[in-house]
């Protein structure tokens, strides 16, 4: 193989290559935006809560 | 003996101790209380250099914690609510092991002195996996006293007693801190803490709230003082 | 959380900019090799990964001493972020060498030392995530995640040489122990460029992720401190 | 020893080593006493050891072309599974009534803690080796005498050890303690295993010196370079 005059047909190689590092890369920049929105959802979720638990607190 | 200022500890982002203070003379036997969750084995164990303070100074005997704590625990005896001694080694071997470790002379004569004050001399060649509770504690209470500290620190040692058994700690206790010894002990057991100690101090909020010598009030009025400061 | 800070918009701008650029150097701009044709050019991904693991790596051991001797925890964070963009970009250079390897060597793995190091360097960081999961108390999670780190990173050039020295001894039965023997090819000047520009641009994916995540690690803290809070309430 | 003990409240050079080296030797004492006592550390990592090799037996078939080319492996691929065990154990002891406390109580210095421990889990390892190793030779009908293998197996236990106290000490602190030591520990010992069981490999095969002294050099660049990383990093693992 290594002897041929012409490049080799390595195409489908180099394709699966970039898939699998590109797809790699894109899949760790999801996950990083999945878990930023999760906590903001958290905080949001942490003010509303804030927000009727301590009225009720004064009254008592 | 002891002058802590300023002191805070968190654990991670929440504080347990937020700027206590806190001093013990020469001699004197402070217990210190609170409810669970109050701090008081985070600040013994600050005390003990077992944990960093987050922030503040912690003096024992002159020695600044956590930079000189190896020789602060030199002179420091420590009880915990856990044993701290071997299952699988005798209360003799025990107590050779933690004597060779802080260097104690004489250790044989040590060991017997110190076997009888804890009253377990009779079962210095057993186990002390098969020992009950209250035995461990007072072996516990042998190997904290092995070394001639000039500080005691007990934290909860009433922990896991039955009466009996606690009675007879604190009879232990009162014969150790007689000897002259300085003695901090924290507790969650307000009427044995008042009758023990020379003074009791109130741990609420993360700071020493209240300060009570023995005798400036009865044990009804500590309770009331203390449910006060505790609960509002 | 308050939106991203100018410097590091700026920075995410300059960095997509440089990696339509790398995309566009290393498929158009650089030459088709003429003994691999097409695989070859995983190869610029490929060891721009290993730069950036090596890197991230180095930098959680650093942050990891930082953290020790002044105990704030920002530098732990910085350790961890680290720690996760450099398993990330481990696993892609051991997985796209993997894939040029197919092609070239006739099989899709072999033990040549920069691989095994790669892969133990893989799992060495993957320890390193599960100690700090096993660990509830912030503190010492962040201590013991430090000296992991350290300990693992000092572990890796002697693994390395280990492996080396076990190839040289032994007998190779597939394909080449070194990949510059065999696999290699000259690099013409354009195929140098694309190489040097896919390191270039790598760091600044490194650096832009590592950024982002930083501001993660914090902003979790956030909401655990808040709820602690209101627990406590 | 007896200056040691008199030397304590007034610490000078010679009572600080005095102290420092019966601290060690204290922990080393204290646990021969306690596994006289239980058995429960050597008991588990020899029977550990005898069913590794016994598996080893059918899963490979060690006839005896294969015995010359994989004894080696067989033996230290025991060695480290045996050791975490007995790792695992030796540091569970310290953890389990709070003992560790107790340790660190003491006013000794944390890295004469460690070498006690070091010290105390090398002795395990090394009478789990004496036994296993004769057995091993026993069943097989495999030569192992021969005074090179002692170096080299000093050589690769001492590094293994010393990484496996260090990190059996935050194994056992975290909640997942079982599981943990040796997915922490395979990794970074993995040079001194390769190391070792190569070293291992020329000796029983006779090769001269030379063609193992690589090896022998990389344990011992491995045992120093780790136990400086170990003394200095033990601080750290222990305080709170």
């Amino acid at each position: 193989m290594l002897l041929q005059e012409a490049p080799a047909e390595t195409f489908s190689f180099m394709a699966f290559g970039f898939i699998v590092i590109l797809g790699t890369m894109g899949l760790y920049l999801l996950s990083l935006i999945n878990r930023y929105r999760n906590l903001e959802q958290d905080m949001e979720l942490l003010d509303e809560l804030s927000a009727k638990v301590e009225p009720s607190v004064e009254s008592t | 003996m002891i002058e802590v200022r300023g002191l805070v500890k968190a654990f991670g982002v929440k504080p347990v101790l937020r700027g206590l203070d806190f001093q013990v003379a020469e001699g004197e036997f402070v217990a210190v209380v609170g409810p669970n969750g109050a701090g008081k084995t985070t600040l013994l164990r600050i005390l003990t250099s077992m944990a960093r303070p987050t922030m503040g100074e912690v003096r024992i005997a002159g020695l600044q914690l956590p930079r000189q704590s190896g020789a602060a625990r030199k002179i420091l005896g420590v009880v915990s609510h856990q044993p701290l001694l071997y299952g699988d080694l005798t209360a003799d071997q025990n107590l050779r092991f933690f004597g060779r470790m802080y260097g104690v002379s004489n250790l044989d004569d040590r060991i017997s002195e110190v076997l009888s004050i804890v009253r377990m001399s009779a079962r210095r060649y057993d186990l002390v996996r098969d020992y009950s509770r209250g035995m461990q504690q007072r072996l516990a209470i042998g190997r904290g006293i092995l070394h001639r500290p000039e500080l005691l620190l007990f934290d909860e040692p009433h922990t896991g007693l039955d009466p009996d058994a606690a009675d007879m700690l604190d009879d232990l206790l009162i014969r150790v801190a007689d000897e002259g010894r300085t003695v901090v002990m924290t507790s969650h057991d307000l009427t044995r803490a008042g009758e023990l100690a020379s003074r009791v101090d109130i741990l609420s909020g993360g700071k020493i709230a209240r300060s009570i010598k023995r005798g400036e009030l009865d044990r009804g009025e500590l309770n009331q003082l203390y449910y006060e400061v505790t609960r509002g | 959380m308050e939106a991203a800070p100018r410097n590091l918009k700026i920075l995410t701008g300059i960095t997509i900019g440089l990696f339509v650029l790398a995309l566009y150097m290393v498929f158009i701009y650089a030459p088709r090799e003429a003994v691999m044709g097409d695989v070859q050019r995983v190869f610029y991904f490929h060891v721009a990964s290993g730069w950036v693991g090596a890197v991230a790596f180095l930098v959680t051991a650093i942050a990891g001493g930082v953290y020790l001797a002044k105990r704030d925890r920002k530098w732990d964070r910085v350790a961890v972020a680290s720690v996760e963009i450099g398993v990330v970009f481990t696993f892609i250079n051991i997985a796209s060498g993997s894939i040029w390897a197919r092609p070239i060597w006739n099989t899709w793995w072999t033990w040549d030392p920069r691989l095994v190091t790669a892969t133990i360097m893989l799992l060495l960081y993957v320890a390193y995530l599960m100690l700090r999961q096993g660990i509830d108390d912030p503190d010492r999670r962040a201590r013991f995640g430090s000296v992991y780190g350290i300990v693992a990173f000092v572990s890796v050039p002697i693994t390395f040489v280990s492996i080396r020295i076990f190839r040289t001894i032994h007998p190779v039965i597939i394909g080449s122990g070194d990949p510059a023997a065999e696999g290699a090819f000259d690099m013409t000047p354009r195929m140098l460029q694309a190489f040097m520009f896919s390191l270039l641009t790598f760091t600044f994916i490194y650096a832009t992720l590592l950024w982002y995540r930083i501001r993660l690690g914090r902003l979790s803290e956030e909401v655990e401190e808040r709820k602690m809070e209101m627990m406590s309430v | 020893m007896a200056e040691g003990v008199g030397a304590v409240s007034r610490v000078g050079p010679r009572g600080a080593v005095g102290g420092y080296l019966r601290a060690v030797g204290a922990i080393v004492w204290k646990d021969i006493a306690a596994e006289l006592r239980s058995r429960e550390l050597l008991g588990s990592m020899l029977v550990f050891a005898l069913l590794v090799i016994l598996i080893f037996n059918f899963a490979l078939e060690l006839d005896l072309r294969t015995r010359q080319t994989v004894t080696s492996g067989v033996l230290w691929v025991t060695f480290a599974f045996a050791g975490t065990l007995g790792l695992n154990r030796s540091m569970a002891i310290e953890k389990d009534r709070g003992c560790l406390d107790g340790l660190l109580l003491a006013p000794v210095d944390r890295s004469a803690i460690f070498f006690g421990k070091v010290l105390s889990n090398l002795l395990f390892m090394i009478i789990v080796e004496t036994i296993i190793l004769p057995l091993y030779s026993l069943l097989y009908n495999v030569n192992l005498f021969h005074p090179g293998l002692i170096a080299v197996i000093l050589l690769g236990s001492i590094g293994y050890v010393v990484v496996g106290t260090l990190l059996s000490a935050m194994a056992v602190q975290a909640r997942t303690r079982d599981i943990l030591l040796p997915i922490l520990l395979f990794p970074v010992v993995l040079p001194v295993l390769v190391a070792a069981v190569r070293a291992t490999t020329g000796v029983l095969q006779g090769l001269p010196l030379e063609d193992y002294q690589a090896w022998l050099n990389l344990l011992i660049a491995y045992d120093v370079i780790f136990l400086g990383v170990a003394i200095v990093s033990f601080d750290y693992v222990v305080e709170e």
